[in-house]
């Protein structure tokens, strides 16, 4: 009996020992960890706008989370987003039915930065809302550049070959597809894996929704001249500007050359891009002329 | 036309070979100068009986091939010099299971020597001087039916037959079954399923009569009235004869003897094929013939049984069949049993210079032998002397998992894998694959295209577990 | 011969479990609907239905359950001849791995209305977890495609008796502490935000599953725990006991997905035990050069493994 | 195995070459095969077992007078599933990109075998710095093994080591994908038992003929 | 073992040169090589047609193949001191069907490194032949399926237009595009089975013409070097297997397309059957044959790759010693009669 309870002790006392040098390390880890991650998510928002190692003072990335509101029979989605207030910032939920109209207003007691984090966001929004399920389903960022709309960024995952692939495409003001950030996928690697080549990621540079829609995958192989263009960091410094000109032109319109070996990743990644940039650029109209209409202070 | 009957899994086709002798009658080889005649030629204890304990050498591998049995010394019933006939017996049956030896010549006992044995190297053996100026014994017939059982038996044991197909299992242990056993039929083997072999094939043709009277002796004995006679398809002519016999005589007696013609296919002679190819009951795993009420006989034997009966004529002569590429005439033969191989190559115009191999007994289950100075035994079927272009010497080579043998195997033993086991050194646990069931027919080697031989790895994985065994018995008391 | 017929029986039977998926319905007037091709759906009624209604398109919504307001575009819509089941064709590829929501409005059988309805189109939960535990047997196989579990893979598949009890205590023992690990993960560590002690209380759990089922067996089945009990400290040692719980941690799968997949784990291990334990118990037979005698021919035999099992990659059952 | 017999040299030798968990123990060899694709990760890793080895090992061997040996087990493996959470905290902290590429792994170094193997062979019957030594020697074993299985594969695999590009082409891309792990991890342990049946033949040769010669 | 079954001639005799041996002292004709050197020549048909469809560059790796297996098989029995048997044309086959199984337009160094990984790693590292697990051309082709991935699915030549290089087979057109896509792209399905059947089609150097592997691999059947069990329980469960799910609906599948496109014909006759590593018996050989139909199909209809025979022969082939073990031929006299 002396003995179990020796034993008890023994391990009662490790364990506990255990768990305040884990809390103390969790402690000092876990503020670090979010702060790298935060950062991690701005230097590829930047790098995919375009800004290297120089970040203008006042770009200023605007989240916008949606929801969706189930609410008894209806449905409805709630877009949670950064609004002026006086003196102040502050964030503010719209409830769009799916036919496009506001259905419903709400402040949402909570600063824009602190709204980055899921938890406090749920918090801040239960408090405001009562009784509806809300369930989140993403958030697009909004870059302005002083004041004025530069860039959208979408978040999104779709299945690949292997498993989920998330990326990350942004869009300037008129629509057009500026860049491709391939954040994670588990796809083969020298196959499938490929798909993080900057080469593959540019070719989705330039489009537009209209080209978009009937963008297909062909199994030709790049041409040279078309891949040397993709890989260039700056090509303007590679060929000269009537070069570059005739390049663009030539190439403007083609389809996306899948990778060797890999047809199906890269039609996977194709079609998500697709279907990401078709409903965000659905939603946002809407979002706009809801905004719009209703005079909503939005800080974009 | 319906096809005879066989027995369903396994068996091969090896070439027959048998158009050599099959229609060469038998004919009485003259005396030879002396006779070697073996203490032991059947399964059980020598003749005569040990005065000392045998002594086996300690085991190794080189004991399958090569093995004696040094220091072995029996007492005898006669002495050197001592003046013996014809039919004179000369050893007898000690108190274990065993058969009685006689003389097979008139002559003088020259002693007990070392003679070559086609299995076992060498072994104690009577030498016999022969006279050359004996007269052949004569024999007058009986009518035996008037003998009782006992009376019959007694004949059969004093007669030393043993099975003359190759096993030398004593006949009159083989008959003498107990009275709670139910038997049923009677099988007598003429299929003579090896390749080259037609001496059986020539007694069912030259003395199907015999053998019919024989077989009508060993009912009597078993106290039963049916038997069947297996001869597979290619002996016509014996299939003929018999049923001329067995037309002519059985009426009388009201036994029911048929003829079965079976198809060719080797091993059909082995018994326990041979029960299911007639009755389609299979012997169990271990078990004997007896245990689904049948009992097998070589038509030889039935034959001898016959002469030991009805002439009173022990058994030294036998009919053997001397064949294959390498002799100068083939030829079937009636010879006494102790004559050496020398004698009988010497009468049949020597060998020929292609000669490769000599065989003692079929090609498939005989033992090859390197000197000519062995004597002819009771179970000796044949001789076979294989020419160069009849043997394949080529060595063998790593189990390319055919399937073959397993196709081959009339036993569903697993050659391959005994083989293998055995290389790999594991021979205790060879036993899940048949290593005990198997009959050593040698199909499995004879189909196998890697040249395996497996049947010597099965015989080597029996003997390392008999003498296991028998050295844990004797850790164990 | 016959036993063999057996078998393949079985092997088809198989086969039919693992690739027809079929969908369920939702309302009583519809049968059945189902995805047909890459855009189409089809439903099923349970009567004839109007074709004016039916063939009027606008008495239709398709969405993806996820984005409830954007409706796809329905090109046609075709009754069949018996007008019990109408095939809609969509514009653009439909994405089967999403549930679509379908609402028929005012459904106009027999001259009247059956009222709306609206039905989910989404794979089936039993194939799903079906999928979900073939997955972790054959095609993420822990052993060969993660690569995980080596020691103890190496070390107890040397006999198939062996290999056989090990593969039996693992199941037992991976089914009890994912699901334990499950538990605690789900209600207390997660709400409570103690993630950063995963790996010490999926371990303690592991432990303590492997000391429970000792003392448990021991009481219960002394004979069961002589065969098994030596593997049971084996187990603790096996990376994949610590990775299933860890897995289902960070990819929030739900109580009946935990269990097939922890299932599907042990399974697999099995497999892997049982398959390389008779290529091991054949390759003793076997030749094999000195210096790879041992660990080394066992790791190659395992990379051939792992070459075929590469024939299951990019697999997806439904 | 106590420390008194051999110097603290050969206790770290001893981790390098005659018990390498991954040539000569054939332990733990999950990571091995599976993220050992670059230098760099099986660097990553090393550290990180090397790391958890010798906090371990220091930890147990300073209390190992009041560990209840009933309770030995749980207590190796709750320490080493500290130190393994401790490193796991701290790699997503600070280094996100090394976390990422090690995946699982990390976490897994809980069960890998012969770090509890070490505490309870060595750590538990020494004193600190034997202990400390013999845990540095196992790890930069474990470190060398994956570096050496590591390199094999990028030059080959990548054409690259540590991410520089050494030959320019990649001579042998299969060596990249994890399941090459197995055929390198297997040819080098080959190699090793190899190297050593010659290294103990020479030594015998070479001991019998100086005997012989001391005999003449 | 050797000297022990070649028994020192006994004592002197005036026959000294008799050869004592063990018995059966009659054998038959069957031996490795000759069984070895038939294959070779019932592979032969296929590389003609292959010639004369995708040109001589198919001739010039399988002779790379057949010479780097046979090199590599000789170089390591020398090294690890051990009887060479490149003789028996075992090698041989390996290198052919190594060779057939991979896109005839592949760089001509490719069945190199699948040589060393054939030979050496299956076969002689196993313990030589009769103890490879696996199959070796295509634990071969496996790896440079993995190995060189890109070479490998689009080195496709099309035979109408010998020069042209396209990427897709007929498999890979059906598993993307369906029934459909592949009338589009080949003609209709009655000239498709025409021409498949003969052997026009893009595919691996040896394994477009069923007509051809078929008349070898029946010449294998009729000289008793193979049983029928394998290939008709292989192709027949991959012609039901796709009848039942390989349409769009259950029971709607093209069962014969199925059969003649891919490496299903030379699987069945020419991987599956290979002795080592399959099973011994009947009721093995059926279950084994089936299990490679069945995984085939699943591969091919929704696994990654769109062929699946050389996956699902691996798959099958380190069951076989259980199959051997669980289906063992019959004991005479156990069962009750």
């Amino acid at each position: 009996m002396k003995e179990i309870v020796k034993i008890i002790i023994g391990l009662t006392i490790s364990c506990l020992f255990a768990g305040v040098v884990l809390g103390g390390v969790y402690v000092i880890t876990a503020k670090a960890k979010k702060h790298n991650q935060y950062l991690d998510v701005q230097q590829t928002m930047t790098k995919l706008l375009g800004y290297d190692k120089v970040v203008p003072p006042d770009l200023r990335f605007n989240h916008i989370h949606r929801y969706i509101i189930e609410n008894g029979d209806c449905t409805c989605l709630g877009y949670m987003l950064p609004v002026k207030r006086e003196g102040d910032e502050g964030c503010a939920l719209l409830v769009i039915d799916l036919q496009g109209r506001l259905a419903g207003r709400y402040k949402i007691d909570i600063q824009p930065e602190k709204a980055l984090n899921e938890q406090d966001r749920k918090q801040a929004l239960e408090k405001a809302l009562d009784g509806e399920i809300v369930t989140y389903a993403d958030t697009a960022v909004i870059a302005t550049l002083g004041g004025r709309r530069t860039a959208y960024l979408l978040a999104g995952k779709f299945p690949g070959f292997k498993g989920f692939i998330h990326v990350m495409p942004a869009l300037d003001s008129g629509f057009r597809i500026l860049g491709l950030e391939i954040l994670e996928h588990s796809e083969d690697p020298g196959l499938g894996g490929e798909i993080e080549q900057v080469y593959f990621k540019n070719q989705f540079k330039g489009r537009d929704l209209d080209h978009l829609k009937y963008l297909k995958v062909i199994k030709q192989p790049l041409s040279k001249e078309y891949k040397i263009y993709l890989e260039a960091k700056k090509p303007e410094e590679i060929y000269s500007n009537a070069d570059l000109a005739e390049i663009e032109k030539k190439y403007q319109n083609s389809d996306i050359h899948a990778l060797t070996g890999a047809t199906i990743s890269s039609r996977a990644v194709t079609r998500g891009i697709k279907n990401i940039v078709k409903k965000f650029i659905y939603r946002i109209r809407i979002l706009d002329r809801v905004i719009s209409e209703n005079k909503i202070p939005a800080t974009f | 036309m319906k096809r005879s009957a066989t027995f369903p899994r396994g068996g091969i086709h090896p070439k027959e070979e048998k158009h050599l002798t099959k229609n060469l009658p038998v004919e009485v080889m003259p005396l030879p100068a002396r006779v070697s005649l073996f203490l032991k030629q059947h399964i059980g204890e020598p003749c005569g009986f040990a005065v000392k304990k045998k002594q086996l050498p300690p085991i190794n591998e080189e004991f399958l091939f090569t093995a004696r049995h040094p220091g072995a010394i029996y007492q005898l019933l006669v002495n050197k010099k001592e003046r013996v006939s014809e039919g004179e017996l000369i050893g007898s049956i000690g108190k274990k299971l065993g058969a009685n030896l006689h003389a097979s010549v008139d002559g003088t006992v020259e002693g007990v020597m070392d003679v070559p044995h086609p299995v076992e190297g060498k072994a104690p053996a009577i030498v016999l001087a022969t006279d050359p100026e004996a007269k052949p014994a004569v024999y007058s017939s009986i009518d035996w039916t008037r003998l009782s059982r006992e009376e019959l038996v007694a004949k059969i044991t004093n007669a030393g037959i043993v099975g003359l197909g190759g096993a030398g299992f004593p006949t009159h242990a083989k008959v003498a079954i107990k009275p709670d056993v139910k038997m049923e039929t009677l099988i007598l083997n003429g299929a003579e399923c090896e390749p080259y072999l037609t001496c059986d094939h020539r007694i069912m043709v030259e003395h199907g009569d015999e053998v019919v009277e024989g077989a009508m002796i060993l009912l009597t004995v078993l106290g039963i009235d049916s038997c069947v006679i297996g001869v597979e398809d290619n002996k016509p002519d014996a299939v003929q004869a018999l049923k001329t016999a067995i037309s002519q005589n059985s009426s009388s007696l009201g036994f029911k003897i048929t003829v079965q013609p079976l198809r060719v296919k080797y091993p059909q002679g082995s018994a326990k094929q041979l029960i299911q190819s007639i009755t389609g009951k299979q012997v169990p795993e271990f078990g004997r013939s007896l245990d689904v009420g049948v009992i097998v006989q070589n038509v030889g034997t039935t034959r001898a049984v016959y002469q030991a009966v009805v002439l009173g004529k022990p058994l030294y002569e036998k009919t053997i069949t001397i064949s294959g590429r390498g002799i100068g005439r083939p030829a079937n033969l009636q010879v006494k049993i102790g004559t050496s191989l020398t004698d009988i190559v010497n009468y049949l115009g020597g060998v020929k210079p292609n000669l490769a191999r000599v065989v003692v007994g079929g090609p498939m289950m005989g033992a090859a032998v390197s000197s000519l100075d062995i004597p002819i035994t009771k179970t000796t079927s044949g001789v076979i002397f294989l020419a160069r272009d009849e043997i394949d010497t080529r060595d063998y080579g790593p189990c390319i998992r055919c399937g073959f043998c397993l196709d081959a195997c009339p036993m569903g033993v697993e050659p391959n894998m005994i083989g293998l086991y055995l290389e790999a050194g594991r021979w205790n646990e060879t036993e899940q694959f048949g290593m005990n069931a198997c009959i050593e027919c040698g199909s499995c080697a004879f189909v196998c295209p890697a040249k395996r031989p497996l049947v010597q790895f099965v015989k080597l994985a029996k003997l390392k577990h008999r003498f296991a065994q028998r050295e844990s018995k004797k850790k164990q008391p | 011969m016959r036993r063999s017929f057996k078998i393949s029986f079985l092997l088809i039977v198989m086969m039919i479990c693992v690739l027809s998926g079929k969908c369920r319905a939702g309302d009583r007037f519809i049968r059945n609907s189902a995805f047909k091709g890459d855009r189409q759906i089809i439903v099923t009624f349970a009567g004839p239905v109007s074709d004016v209604w039916a063939n009027d398109i606008s008495n239709f919504t398709v969405n993806e359950k996820p984005d409830p307001d954007i409706m796809l575009e329905i090109e046609d819509s075709t009754l069949s001849l018996d007008k019990t089941s109408l095939v809609f064709t969509f514009k653009d590829p439909l994405n089967r791995e999403v549930p679509h929501c379908l609402t028929l409005k005012q459904i106009i059988a027999d001259g009247r209305s059956q009222g709306t309805a609206t039905v989910t189109l989404r794979k089936n939960y039993l194939a799903h977890l079906f999928s979900v535990f073939l997955g972790a047997v054959l095609i993420q196989n822990f052993v060969f495609v993660k690569y995980l579990g080596l020691c103890v893979f190496l070390g107890v598949s040397q006999k198939k008796s062996t290999a056989v009890g090990m593969g039996i205590t693992f199941t037992i023992v991976i089914v009890f502490a994912s699901m334990l690990s499950w538990f605690l993960y789900r209600f207390v560590l997660k709400p409570y935000h103690l993630d950063f002690l995963q790996v010490i209380v999926f371990i303690g759990l592991v432990s303590l599953t492997v000391q429970g089922i000792d003392t448990v067996l021991r009481k219960v089945n002394p004979a069961l725990f002589k065969s098994f009990g030596v593997y049971l400290v084996l187990v603790i040692s096996s990376c994949i006991i610590l990775a299933v719980p860890l897995m289902l941690a960070a990819n929030d799968y739900d109580m009946f997905e935990s269990l097939m997949l922890s299932l599907g784990a042990g399974v697999g291990f099995l497999l892997a035990l049982f398959l390389m334990a008779s290529v091991r118990e054949r390759l003793e037979l076997a030749n094999v050069p000195t210096p790879f005698r041992g660990m080394p021919i066992a790791f190659i035999i395992t990379g051939l493994f792992a070459l075929s099992f590469m024939g299951f990659s990019g697999m997806s059952l439904f | 195995m106590s420390s008194s017999s051999r110097t603290n040299r050969e206790l770290f030798i001893n981790g390098i070459l005659n018990e390498n968990p991954i040539f000569r123990l054939a332990l733990s060899m999950c990571p091995a095969v599976g993220i050992s694709t670059t230098v760099m990760n099986g660097i990553l890793l090393g550290i990180a077992v090397l790391f958890v080895q010798v906090f371990s090992s220091c930890t147990i061997s300073l209390i190992r007078n009041h560990i209840h040996p009933r309770i030995r087990i749980p207590t190796y493996t709750l320490t080493i599933a500290t130190w393994v959470t401790v490193i796991d905290l701290v790699l997503a902290a600070f280094f996100p990109t090394a976390y990422k590429s090690l995946g699982i792994f990390v976490r897994l170094i809980v069960v890998f075998c012969f770090i509890t193997c070490r505490l309870d062979v060595f750590a538990a019957r020494n004193r600190l710095f034997p202990s400390c030594i013999d845990a540095l020697g196992m790890g930069c074993g474990f470190l060398l093994g994956m570096v050496v299985v590591g390199g094999v594969r990028e030059l080959l695999g990548m054409g690259t080591l540590l991410g520089y590009n050494i030959l320019g082409f990649r001579p042998m891309f299969f060596f990249a994908l994890p399941a090459a792990g197995f055929f390198t991890i297997g040819f080098m342990t080959a190699a090793f038992n190899h190297m050593e049946t010659v290294y103990n033949r020479k030594k015998s040769t070479s001991r019998g003929s100086a005997a012989s010669g001391a005999g003449l | 073992m050797t000297t022990l079954i070649k028994t020192k001639s006994e004592a002197a005799s005036e026959l000294s040169d008799l050869s004592v041996s063990v018995s059966p002292h009659v054998k038959s004709g069957e031996s490795v090589e000759k069984i070895m050197w038939t294959v070779v020549a019932c592979l032969l048909p296929p590389l003609i047609l292959s010639v004369m469809i995708f040109g001589l560059r198919s001739l010039l790796i399988t002779m790379i193949g057949v010479g780097s297996c046979v090199t590599t098989e000789a170089v390591s029995q020398r090294l690890l001191r051990k009887p060479v048997r490149i003789r028996d044309g075992s090698a041989v086959i390996t290198g052919m069907l190594l060779a057939y199984v991979i896109p005839p337009g592949v760089p001509l160094w490719m069945p190199i490194p699948g040589a060393f990984m054939a030979i050496f790693v299956t076969k002689i590292l196993m313990g030589g032949i009769g103890f490879n697990i696996f199959n070796p051309a295509l634990i071969g082709r496996a790896f440079l399926m993995a190995g060189y991935p890109v070479a490998m699915t689009s080195a496709w030549v099309f035979p109408s237009r010998v020069d042209a290089i396209s990427t897709a087979t007929p498999l890979y057109v059906m598993k993307h595009y369906g029934i459909s896509g592949l009338v589009e792209k080949f003609g209709p399905l009655s000239s498709i089975r025409h021409d498949f059947f003969l052997g026009i089609q893009p595919g691996c150097i040896g394994e477009t013409s069923a007509l051809l592997i078929l008349a070898g691999g029946l010449f294998l059947l009729f000289k008793g070097y193979v049983t029928w069990h394998i290939p008709v329980s292989v192709l027949g469960s991959i012609g039901f297997f796709t009848w039942v799910f390989g349409g769009e609906a259950m029971f709607s599948g093209p069962p014969l397309l199925a059969i003649l496109s891919g490496g299903a014909m030379l699987g069945a006759f020419f991987m599956a059957t290979d002795y080592v590593t399959s099973p011994n018996n009947r009721t093995g050989k059926i279950i084994f044959g089936v299990g490679i139909g069945a995984l085939t199909v699943l591969i091919r209809l929704r696994g990654g790759y769109p062929e699946g025979v050389c996956y699902a022969v691996l798959l099958m082939n380190p069951l076989t010693p259980t199959l051997d073990r669980w289906f063992k031929p019959k004991r005479f006299g156990t069962r009750v009669s």
